[in-house]
């Protein structure tokens, strides 16, 4: 029992961070219509920002994660500006997709190059302030970093969801997901809107790049993007556009696949745990081609 | 030929067709009038499979409703679209030999391996595009590609599109839309002759409602999705519901008309 | 329908000139020139990657240093280091300039084949190739080509192959010696020996020894848990070991591994007794919260001895000529000395050949085979007997034995050099090429 | 109450009126100039006017108001001669929503409310541009306008009928404090009670000072509360005049009905007068 | 070998009739040109491995025919039929491993063993098509992304054919009989191994990109654009657009299948993690840069795309900005391993803003400049409103 309760914590601490990076690619692909795998390039960047300003140059923690989410909400912003608008209205629609993912994907890589180019390939620490510091309740050890990213995740969460649904913006951004065109006829400008969209984005992909950094995390190493596609099947289960959907998906994730290391046995293969939250996905798109959180929405509506 | 039978549609909750029925005899030219949102477009969505409504239309004896667009494709009808049903990166050729996709032999192994049936048929195919193309005088354009040619132009090759399937039933959606005086003029003696040599059964949606009463044998009116007159262009002319549509003299307003026709002529 | 005709010819004629100007006569035996021994380095001719005029060899290196591989050109950089101590006067190869050239194969055998190919004609002999996937997909090639190739890696499949002289002990080896180590040493007879494994060929390799050395030594085996290479957490698997009641853990994994390893332990209060490889130390495990659990429960077992120890020769060697070649140089525990051994292989290889009067490829094939004995100064495990059969190779089995301590130029401190296990002395006698 | 508003405003004088929105010899085209869809539209709506643009399916009525809202990049369409002024001032390349702050505003055409939106914020929605004192104004003179989008105010946009949907496309076009408001066929798809109450709207909006640029294909409705109509056939405007004029003349029933013959149109014309 | 699929000018309304009378447009060759082109191409195919004695271009070019066969089926399903996939490389691997039962294991005969790989890829396919039906978008993308990681659980745990983790060797039979691709001997000249994979890979280019271009010009290839230009348009001419689909998926399995085949013959070894995301991206960046739904374009953007990290690694010393040496001194400079990963991401994101269309359109321009050059008169393009 304790077992199992250990093992649902960790898969809420990895569960929330999905979501985080889930939540980039949603908030993304409403304001600007794209599916683009930049998040990941801003999670890699933004843990080694967080490095740059806090370990190299002693800022305070907080500050050097709230810089490098300022710094990778100003690259994002950059890229929509010159890369990605440049991509609209050439070819047909499929294309004009495809051209938005595999730009992304390249900037992945730049970023990668970079990243090895000014910080070196080696395993950094970020120097957080949780270290291994724990709460044991009986027999059950919870790491403070895992109860803070729970934390932070869903306080920043919920800062997004008081500004989708509460502030003048977010009724910008809903409607222009909605409809973009009756969006610009509101005088909506979609430039205010893609710029939130990459504020959020860049916020929630510092804060788990971050993390994924902790001491806990197991520190900084530059594949730290490779979460951008680990993270793909919270996206989906969580129906594509929802903030909840993402986090009901992030977590989902997460824990199958904690449970999945700690409970299926050696028999079942090698890499079991790593293609199952696949295996699971696949069959729901296949029953659900919509993602199962779409389906509680409208039940509830 | 074609007989439609109480036939029901909804959306979420909202009625787009409301207890349909007409039958279109062979070699006729039917055409349906009715405002926007009336439920034409909807009533051939149906006619094509693109939606599953409730009660029954039927085709030479078979069941439409429940079979996929293309089987319906095979059983001999052919549609236009509002806003165009074209292949844009296509040439016109092309679009027109995708239309005649059902006429044409050979699948992808076949074609790869370069199996002589399936040239053969591709060469009949394009022999037939081509008199087609010169029937609808659209042979000048045969290789240009079809999202760079003027509106006009492009509704002639989308009818070509849909004929070349030799169909015995063909739904034009709103053809003329768009076009001025002069175009719709050729445009209809395109039709007319076409539906002259191939022997076509035509179902029309049409505004122009001069061209349609010039030419339709019968209309079908339609407004919020229900029937509102069905006959003889002459008859539709007189239907009081009709004018009321499109003139606005509602019937609880009869005496507004009259006031307003009072205010028009007084000054 | 003449101009086609006629372009056709044309064509035909073209294609038939063209044709012959790239194969080799099949008369010709290929039979290299004096190969006759004792003719003496005045002998020497030029062949591919030999200039006989400036004295100049030049070999290749194909180790990937891009993204997150760059750390492997420390390895490049060892092997210059050996190759300039070669080349000084008094050295082995006194009067030879040797040029290193590296090739970035970015772990991708679609990527090594075709740069192998447009190096294989300026280069001697392949002095480090890294990774598994990418030796193999060359053997064919290296066998037609009579290629030599002294590759970093430690995998037992690979070892008999004729045009592959290795160096230094198996991962196998290594894990093998550090269970008994514990068994043997730490006084651990009666613990659960558990092994925590990469998913992939170096978690397997490690497995082979870590079972080997458990049957042969008796011991209590526990569980045998993986995980996949881009893992994060390790909760699921730590739960696992603590429940199997795991004593001591036989870690096979590469990169940040131990760090996250060690932090779930910590966290889930898992005492136990930790193995690591060479591959699994880097410099952050000393500095970070996790670091007292690391320096008390977990040791290292890699071949050679501790930064800055100079009663070692070969490590007082390397430091001396890494200030020489690159006086910027930071201490690495490990990778400069990977490169420093492949460079002693390929010397013993080269002096000898020259010694002979022929660097021909078929003639370097050849001195491999009789290579008998190569020194490793303290740093390989033990010297390397190649033998004159590839099937009577024997690498060395001394594993030293490591501690994380930040005092350390490394961080690596060392607890007990060449330490000597019979299992993996018998693992290598019996199991390596099997 | 049309009659009544017949009586307020005669035949407004509309060389005295400033004009508010200016279109001259505008031509319009889509993708990449390939298709044509206006052809030197000139046409004017004064301070205080309905003006209606009547025509068939296709004459291109809607992408007048696109060209005028800034909306025609949207759909592959740009402006290839001629100018649209609004105040005296050229619009030029001016943007969408920089023409709603400049007090432009559009509901389109199938009225587009954002269907995932509940209906308060989809009239928040509208109210992105103006200020927060100025949008609780705005909303409560629409509430009043239409009182049932106060009733179902929480309810999604999408789960509204059909006719409540208009109103708040309408109204949340009203959030947006318009001098010029533009309306593409608000009366499609209703039943006639609710055409009605649309068209009662409009004119209420228009006293509260507001000009209106009205699409409709209802061509009674329309000339009922227009001040002056222009009729668009195949890219040109083919007739102009007020709305009397217009009523006078036979050449929209032949449009709309295709009675070409003068004794049809005398005949219901007689019916009229009778 | 000039298969183009040039929209040719419009002529004339006469001149137009008289053509069409006398061509026939689905022919592999329509002009002279062009048969003669393509003839040319095939003794290219024999010539350039027989006289270019540089074994370094001899085995690039044996890579950029690998690749470019598995984008030639890419091409198929994602530029014709317009369905995104990464999970091409999947194929590839199951081609492979296939290759590895049948020609290492069973050893059976190239003219088993390779039309198998190119089989068994398409059958695997099949499996794996009707999943993706209903999918548009982003979850066609996933779904794909998931497709590789299942894959590679399989694949890993396969171990008979796969071995596992350490990977597999092989070394497949290439001899027809008469001749032996392993081990040609021409003329009293022996050739490399490579030299003569050369010829096999590019015969197998060539057949496949015919194969294509038959397709493209008849009935089954329409089909694929009407699905991607408009989906229900082509419903209501009577395409069967689900089957049509499924089919655009197993000629796209059956090419990667056959690269597969060929990556084997060349690698003689394979190993699971070769057949992973990196090699589904690098297979379908390699379609889109080199121009979706083009004939050349995967030829191409093979060219480049898979000659970038080589031709970046052999000529870094010249590329500026370059810091000479991996080292930890904290300076900012490029290291020289990096420069690969850059030049792909930057060419990637270039190619993508400045011509989605693909690279190949730049050749296409250029050829068609040329022609109109060589001809003299350029034709001039007239839509009049019919008479």
């Amino acid at each position: 029992m304790n077992n199992f309760i250990q093992l649902t914590a960790s898969g809420i601490s990895l569960g929330i961070l999905y979501a985080l990076v889930a939540i980039g690619f949603a908030v993304l692909l409403k304001a600007t219509g794209h599916f683009n795998m930049l998040p990941g390039a801003l999670v890699l960047l933004g843990a080694y920002l967080t490095y740059q300003f806090h370990v190299l140059w002693s800022l305070g923690f907080i500050l050097a994660v709230a810089l490098a989410a300022v710094v990778c909400t100003a690259l994002g912003i950059l890229g929509e500006r010159y890369l990605f608008s440049k991509l609209s209205g050439k070819g047909h629609k499929s294309i004009e997709h495809l051209s938005v993912l595999l730009v992304s994907l390249g900037l992945i890589s730049i970023a990668q190059a970079a990243v090895v180019s000014i910080w070196g390939p080696l395993n950094y620490l970020i120097n957080d302030p949780w270290g291994l510091d724990v709460v044991r309740l009986g027999g059950v050890a919870i790491a403070v970093r895992d109860i803070w990213a729970v934390v932070l995740s869903l306080g920043l969460l919920g800062i997004f969801y008081y500004i989708i649904q509460h502030t003048r913006v977010g009724v910008g951004m809903r409607a222009a997901a909605n409809d973009p065109e009756a969006a610009r006829a509101q005088g909506i400008n979609p430039h205010v809107i893609s710029a939130t969209a990459w504020a959020m984005c860049g916020a929630a992909s510092v804060l788990a790049g971050m993390m994924l950094a902790t001491e806990i995390g197991g520190g900084l190493v530059p594949t730290l993007d490779q979460v951008a596609f680990t993270a793909l099947p919270a996206l989906i289960l969580g129906g594509l556009s929802s903030l909840p959907g993402c986090i009901y998906g992030g977590l989902a994730l997460g824990l199958v696949q904690t449970y999945a290391s700690g409970y299926v046995p050696e028999s079942f293969g090698q890499g079991f745990a790593s293609a199952l939250p696949w295996v699971v996905l696949i069959l729901l798109l296949v029953v659900k081609p919509s993602g199962f959180a779409k389906t509680l929405e409208t039940r509830r509506a | 030929m074609l007989n439609v039978e109480s036939l029901r549609l909804e959306f979420g909750g909202v009625v787009a067709l409301k207890d349909v029925d007409f039958s279109v005899e062979m070699g006729e030219l039917f055409a349906i009038l009715g405002p926007n949102g009336a439920g034409k477009t909807s009533l051939f969505n149906c006619l094509s499979g693109l939606v599953k409504p409730k009660g029954s239309i039927q085709v030479n004896g078979n069941e439409v409703i429940g079979k996929k667009p293309h089987e319906i494709a095979d059983m001999g009808i052919a549609r236009t679209f509002q806003n165009l049903g074209l292949f844009g990166s296509m040439t016109v050729a092309e679009n027109i030999l995708v239309g005649s996709h059902l006429q044409i032999q050979g699948g992808a192994f076949t074609a790869a391996i370069r199996w002589p049936s399936v040239f053969r048929s591709e060469r009949q195919a394009r022999r037939n595009a081509d008199e087609l193309m010169e029937l609808m005088n659209l042979l000048e354009v045969r290789d240009s590609v079809v999202d760079t040619l003027p509106y006009g132009i492009r509704k002639r090759v989308e009818i070509a599109k849909a004929v070349a399937s030799k169909p015995s039933l063909l739904l034009l959606d709103e053809p003329v839309a768009g076009m001025n005086h002069e175009e719709t003029e050729t445009f209809v003696e395109y039709v007319l002759e076409l539906k002259k040599q191939l022997g076509l059964t035509i179902v029309l949606i049409e505004h122009d409602v001069a061209m349609v009463m010039r030419i339709a044998d019968r209309i079908l009116a339609l407004d919020f999705g229900e029937v509102i007159g069905l006959g003889t262009p002459a008859e539709i002319q007189q239907n009081e519901r009709v004018i009321a549509a499109y003139l606005g003299a509602t019937d609880e307003s009869d005496a507004q008309t009259e006031l307003l026709m009072e205010g028009a002529i007084s000054e | 329908m003449h101009a086609r005709r006629r372009a056709l010819a044309l064509a035909a004629t073209a294609a038939l000139l063209m044709t012959g100007c790239a194969g080799t006569a099949v008369s010709n035996s290929g039979g290299s020139a004096g190969a006759d021994g004792g003719a003496g380095p005045e002998a020497l001719v030029s062949v591919p990657g030999f200039d006989a005029e400036t004295k100049t060899i030049t070999v290749g290196n194909l180790v990937p240093t891009s993204g997150v591989f760059a750390p492997a050109v420390t390895n490049v950089t060892g092997q210059e280091a050996w190759f300039h101590r070669a080349t000084q006067p008094g050295g082995p190869l006194e009067g030879f300039t040797v040029e290193v050239e590296n090739y970035d194969t970015e772990y991708n055998p679609s990527v090594a084949v075709p740069l192998y190919n447009s190096m294989k004609n300026d280069v001697l002999m392949l002095t480090n190739v890294l990774g598994t996937a990418i030796v193999q997909a060359l053997l064919p090639q290296l066998e037609t080509d009579n290629m030599m190739a002294i590759p970093a890696v430690a995998v037992e499949d690979l070892l008999q192959h004729p045009n592959i002289a290795p160096f230094g002990p198996v991962y196998a080896t290594y894990h093998s010696a550090a269970v008994q180590y514990f068994a043997d040493e730490q006084g651990l007879q009666e613990a659960t020996y558990c092994a925590l494994l990469q998913d992939d060929d170096f978690g397997d390799q490690v497995e082979h020894g870590f079972d080997y050395a458990v049957e042969e030594l008796g011991l209590k085996k526990g569980v045998a848990v993986r995980f996949p290479t881009a893992h994060q957490d390790f909760t699921p698997q730590i739960s696992r070991l603590k429940s199997a009641g795991c004593e001591v853990v036989d870690l096979g994994g590469a990169g940040a591994v131990i760090q996250n390893a060690a932090v779930r332990a910590v966290q889930l209060n898992f005492d136990a007794k930790w193995i690591a490889g060479n591959t699994a130390y880097n410099e952050s495990l000393a500095t970070g919260p996790a670091a007292d659990y690391i320096k008390e429960n977990v040791k290292f077992f890699v071949t050679g001895t501790e930064w800055g120890d100079t009663s070692v020769e070969g490590q007082k060697m390397l430091e001396e000529d890494l200030a020489e070649i690159d006086p910027d140089h930071k201490p690495m525990a490990n990778s400069y000395q990977t490169g420093y051994l492949s460079g002693m292989v390929a010397t013993a290889i080269l002096e000898q050949a020259i010694a002979d009067g022929d660097l021909s490829r078929e003639h370097l094939m050849e001195v491999a085979k009789t290579l008998d004995t190569v020194p490793d100064y303290g740093m390989g495990g033990g010297d390397y007997t190649y033998g004159g059969d590839p099937a009577k190779r024997k690498s060395g089995h001394f594993i030293s034995v490591f501690t994380v301590n930040e005092d350390a130029a490394t961080g690596l401190k060392l607890e007990e050099y060449n330490y000597d296990s019979a299992v993996a002395k018998q693992f290598n006698a019996t199991e390596v090429g099997k | 109450m049309n009659a009544q508003r017949r009586h307020i405003r005669q035949s407004p004088d509309r060389l005295s009126a400033s004009k508010l929105l200016s279109v001259e010899n505008l031509s319009v085209a889509y993708s990449g100039g390939s298709i044509s869809a206006l052809e030197g539209i000139n046409l004017d709506v004064h301070e205080g006017e309905i003006v209606a643009l009547l025509g068939v399916n296709g004459a291109g009525k809607t992408t007048l108001l696109r060209a005028v809202s800034g909306l025609l990049g949207l759909h592959g369409g740009a402006v290839r001669s001629g100018s649209i002024s609004y105040q005296r001032k050229n619009l030029g390349d001016e943007s969408p929503w920089g023409r709603v702050r400049k007090g432009i505003s559009i509901s389109l055409e199938g009225r587009r409310v954002f269907t995932d939106l509940s209906v308060q914020d989809n009239l928040k929605a509208g109210g992105y541009t103006q200020s927060k004192s100025a949008a609780a104004k705005a909303y409560q003179n629409v509430v009043e306008l239409f009182p049932v989008l106060a009733r179902k105010r929480d309810l999604a946009a999408g789960l509204l009928s059909g006719g409540e949907q208009q109103m708040l496309a309408v109204g949340r076009a009203l959030m947006q404090g318009p001098k010029l408001l533009l309306l593409d066929e608000p009366s499609l798809g209703l039943a006639p009670l609710i055409v009605n109450q649309i068209r009662d709207i409009i004119v209420e909006i228009n006293g509260q000072g507001c000009s209106v640029l009205l699409i409709e294909q209802n061509v009674g409705t329309a000339l009922s509360i227009a001040d002056y109509a222009y009729v668009l056939d195949s890219r040109r405007v083919e007739h102009h005049g007020t709305a009397q004029e217009m009523l006078a003349d036979d050449t929209l029933r032949d449009l709309y009905l295709g009675i070409a013959a003068p004794a049809a149109g005398r005949k219901l014309n007689k019916e009229a007068v009778r | 070998m000039a298969i183009t699929e040039t929209v040719k000018p419009v002529r004339t309304a006469h001149v137009q009739r008289e053509r069409s009378r006398t061509k026939d447009e689905s022919q592999l060759c329509v002009s002279k040109g062009q048969r003669i082109g393509l003839a040319v191409g095939f003794l290219l195919i024999f010539a350039v491995p027989l006289s270019v004695g540089n074994p370094f271009l001899i085995s690039l070019g044996v890579t950029i025919g690998i690749y470019a066969i598995a984008a030639i089926g890419l091409n198929v399903l994602s530029g014709y039929a317009g369905q995104i996939s990464l999970a091409q490389s999947v194929f590839v691997g199951v081609g492979a491993f296939a290759g590895v039962a049948l020609a290492g294991l069973a050893e059976l005969p190239l003219l088993v063993w390779l039309p198998a790989t190119f089989i068994i890829g398409g059958l695997a396919a099949a499996i794996v098509a009707p999943l993706t039906l209903r999918l548009k978008g982003v979850f066609q993308i996933v779904l794909s992304l998931g497709l590789i990681f299942v894959g590679t659980y399989i694949f890993v745990n396969s171990t008979v054919f796969t071995g596992g983790n350490s990977g597999i060797s092989a070394s497949p039979a290439l001899s027809l009989g008469f001749m032996d691709f392993g081990n040609l001997v021409v003329g009293g000249m022996a050739y490399g191994y490579q030299q003569g994979l050369f010829i096999l890979v590019w015969l197998c280019v060539a057949a496949s990109m015919i194969a294509v271009v038959n397709m493209h010009r008849t009935r089954f290839g329409r089909s694929m654009i009407a699905i991607r230009e408009a989906e229900t348009a082509a419903q209501i001419a009577g395409i069967n657009t689900n089957g049509v689909k499924v089919k655009a998926f197993i000629i796209a399995g059956a090419f990667g299948g056959l690269a597969g085949g060929l990556l084997l013959a060349q690698l003689r070894y394979v190993q699971t993690h070769q057949f992973g995301i990196n090699m589904g991206l690098e297979l379908l960046i390699i379609a889109v840069v080199g121009g979706l739904g083009t004939t050349w374009g995967p030829v191409i953007g093979a060219a480049i795309i898979s000659a970038i990290p080589v031709l970046a690694t052999q000529y870094a010393e010249y590329i500026p900005f370059l810091q000479e040496d991996f080292s930890q001194s904290g300076e900012i400079g490029i290291p020289v391993g990096q420069v690969g990963l850059l030049i792909y991401g930057l060419a990637l994101v270039l190619v993508m803003v400045f011509e989605p269309r693909g690279v190949s359109h730049w050749f296409k321009i250029g050829g068609e400049k040329l022609r109109s050059l060589g001809s003299g008169n350029r034709a001039v393009v007239d839509v009049r409103k019919p008479s």
